[in-house]
């Protein structure tokens, strides 16, 4: 198997190489991808949309079911993975560790007995427990906000830049997965519980379709933005971009959330409890 | 601690939301932190008509709202400025300090006979600084500064460095944990 | 000046090839997660230049901003793993 | 102007040339770490603030502002790079790698 | 399109595809396909492709190594073949 690989890559990247020179040249108006189809996005997107960025237009509004239904994916693997891995027998571990943050003690509670959770100086740790991880805590803890900020800021600016939903939403998830492995598993899911997590990507998805729907509602088209005009009280040019803006919303919170979702499923085993 | 509590408890062990409890939570990060975020989001953004700026405000109550106890973990706010003042006058001299460091990393890696030249070692030092910010910064400015790498930083302070050869090592902790030790007001 | 962008572009691809031979052939797996470290830092530097050649830098800078924040936790993660399950030596045929 | 910019770049290269050679030379896993992570940061380093002097140019908001950027990028690097450094090498020992001494082969 | 640079990354996008497959080791693997994510991302980026680039960037960095290391984690390290 490993051999059909091999061969298949080799044969792959030769042909690759092979071609390379004869891609047409970088913004080339003769070349042939941008002969049949693509001069009527370039030249109708700005007066059509108002989005100076062609590809978000694209994605989100020209061919807007496609992403739909990417998004659908993605939520669908979130599901399967919660489906698959989660374990929802309340098993009791076997020993539980506890240490003692004053004097670093470590206390081992076997067959399910419980320290009180409201005395301060103990808390909980992982059965595999790194000690002192001070320097990448804090660092973490100083990147997080920065992180996050980032990736609302690529979401929000999906129109002028590269960049959107699925990649804030990914750059979103990808901080809250730096909380879970800098500190641990709990700590992350202290901040973004799983029931959180599910109802945000369900909600990520309805936003998508629910906008998708109340066009269809005010008597347009299926996911033609130009009906919300009369909501948001613009005109339909400025409301389909603002259109986009909601639906790159709802991806960014389907991703975000779905990625949290099995992170959190595949590095804890399904238990919830301690992870990577 | 008890042991074989009563079984109606058991259910709060495996549940890891149990554990934290919402506290109420003082203003002052909320806001310091949002102001940092909106500074960063003008430097990010660029567009400064009134659209995005909305927009920049409600991403940065978000993220203020969610990491506001991240970015600052004690509610303590006096002095904050001069903190930051101080160190960013330290980093002149780090930078200087790094630049020099890594001139001599260059002449060892390039030497021929490098692995004469070479002599790895574990040094131990215990350091007089408390807070945790100031520790991280002392270990990463001695991991910046090339031929040095913090390895560990155990709970009483002490640090193990690993050191590439002798004329790396012998400098630590040395000025700069004084100069550390100055900007965070530790003195 | 474009000239110069693209030699310098070749230059740090060559390098990155350099750094390459330590993530594929690296003796243990601390290794190669150095090589990759190296790779991604040069990989910020080559996405600049690549912007500065085709003008558009402000396109390219964030990109090249994700890389900065995110290469780290890829790194965090992989070195996690040691800290959890000590086998360095697992991967000896 | 443009001098600048070039010999704040090759400066850059001249680093990471150093850190991608260090790679290969050293002998052992933690002496690789010291070029390997600290030459490239100093290398990004030069290099950026080349790029974003050169970026500057054409003066204009969205060149500063695109050249601050830049200056971010180093900002994030040089918070984020030790601590990965720091992450390995703690891996290292965790994983029981012994440090490199005088006298023993290369590895 | 700049065609040497893009040979040149081309090549080493090759070079780590042959030795992710290669390695016997599965985290191995896994570290090395971040770097070919990477040079991935530079490929997209040098034919113009910015949101694809983007996206590379952000899910092969962020997210697609720690999955799979996770998932490692999880099961065994050893490949059967």
């Amino acid at each position: 198997m490993k051999i059909i690989g091999l061969i298949i890559a080799v044969l792959t990247g030769i042909l690759l190489i092979y071609a390379t020179v004869d891609f047409p040249p970088w913004a080339d108006p003769g070349s042939p991808a941008s002969t049949y189809l693509s001069p009527h996005y370039i030249e109708k997107t700005m007066e059509e949309t108002s989005v100076p960025n062609i590809v978000t237009a694209v994605l989100a509004d020209y061919r807007g079911f496609d992403t739909m239904f990417e998004t659908t994916v993605i939520f669908a693997a979130g599901v399967a993975c919660f489906f698959i891995l989660r374990t929802f027998k309340r098993k009791e571990p076997e020993e539980i560790f506890y240490r003692h943050t004053l004097t670093g003690m470590t206390i081992r509670v076997k067959n399910s007995g419980k320290v009180r959770q409201d005395l301060d100086e103990f808390e909980r740790i992982d059965a595999m427990w790194t000690p002192h991880y001070l320097i990448v805590k804090t660092v973490a803890r100083l990147l997080v906000p920065f992180i996050q900020l980032f990736g609302l800021y690529v979401i929000a600016h999906g129109h002028h830049s590269p960049g959107g939903g699925f990649q804030g939403g990914v750059i979103l998830g990808a901080s809250i997965i730096l909380l879970a492995i800098s500190h641990d598993m709990r700590t992350a899911l202290g901040r973004m519980r799983e029931k959180t997590t599910a109802l945000l990507c369900t909600t990520g998805v309805l936003i998508y379709a629910g906008a998708g729907a109340l066009c269809l509602l005010l008597g347009l088209n299926f996911l033609d933005y130009g009906a919300l005009a009369s909501i948001l009280y613009t005109d339909p040019v400025t409301a389909r971009s603002h259109g986009i803006l909601i639906v790159e919303i709802g991806v960014g919170l389907a991703v975000m959330s779905a990625m949290i979702w099995i992170y959190s499923n595949v590095s804890s085993g399904g238990k919830y409890d301690e992870g990577l | 601690m008890q042991k074989n509590a009563a079984p109606d408890q058991h259910k709060h062990t495996l549940d890891p939301s149990s554990e934290h409890t919402p506290r109420k939570r003082p203003i002052y990060p909320f806001l310091i932190t949002f102001i940092i975020m909106f500074v960063t989001w003008i430097l990010l953004s660029g567009k400064f008509d009134g659209f995005h700026l909305c927009l920049g405000i409600i991403s940065c109550a978000i993220v203020a709202y969610f990491s506001g106890d991240l970015l600052f973990d004690s509610p303590r706010v006096k002095g904050l400025l001069g903190t930051w003042i101080r160190f960013v006058r330290y980093m002149p001299w780090l930078l200087y300090q790094i630049f020099i460091a890594n001139l001599h990393l260059m002449y060892l890696t390039f030497h021929p006979r490098m692995m004469e030249l070479i002599d790895p070692e574990i040094i131990k030092f215990k350091t007089k600084l408390k807070s945790d910010l100031a520790l991280v910064t002392f270990a990463n400015s001695i991991t910046l500064t090339p031929g040095t790498i913090t390895v560990d930083i155990s709970t009483d302070g002490q640090f193990s460095v690993h050191a590439i050869d002798r004329h790396s090592g012998e400098g630590l902790p040395g000025e700069m944990e004084e100069r550390i030790a100055r900007a965070f007001g530790e003195e | 000046m474009g000239q110069i962008f693209i030699y310098c572009g070749l230059f740090l691809s060559f390098l990155m090839l350099l750094s390459l031979y330590r993530a594929v052939f690296g003796p243990t797996v601390l290794d190669r997660l150095i090589g990759t470290n190296a790779v991604g830092s040069k990989t910020v530097v080559l996405l600049i230049l690549i912007g500065l050649i085709y003008g558009r830098v402000d396109m390219f800078v964030d990109i090249a901003l994700a890389y900065g924040l995110l290469n780290f936790i890829a790194v965090l993660a992989a070195s996690k793993y040691f800290q959890k399950r000590r086998g360095l030596h697992d991967e000896m045929p | 102007m443009d001098i600048i910019v070039i010999l704040l770049i090759i400066c850059g290269l001249i680093f990471f040339t150093g850190g991608t050679v260090g790679l290969l030379r050293f002998p052992d896993f933690y002496s690789r770490l010291h070029p390997a992570g600290k030459l490239d940061t100093m290398g990004s380093l030069f290099i950026m603030i080349g790029l974003a002097l050169f970026n500057l140019h054409h003066f204009s908001m969205g060149n500063l502002l695109t050249s601050l950027k830049l200056i971010l990028i180093v900002v994030f690097v040089f918070m984020a790079s030790p601590t990965a450094i720091h992450a390995i090498v703690d891996a290292g020992v965790r994983a029981g790698l012994r440090p490199w001494k005088k006298g023993d082969k290369r590895r | 399109m700049i065609w040497q640079l893009d040979l040149a990354i081309l090549t080493l996008v090759v070079i780590a595809a042959i030795g992710a497959i290669t390695i016997k080791d599965l985290l191995g693997a896994a570290i090395l396909f971040g770097s070919y994510s990477f040079m991935m991302c530079l490929l997209w980026s040098i034919m113009g492709a910015v949101d694809v680039a983007f996206t590379e960037a952000s899910v092969g960095a962020g997210v697609s190594t720690v999955f799979f290391v996770a998932a490692v984690f999880r099961t065994s390290r050893r490949t059967k073949d």
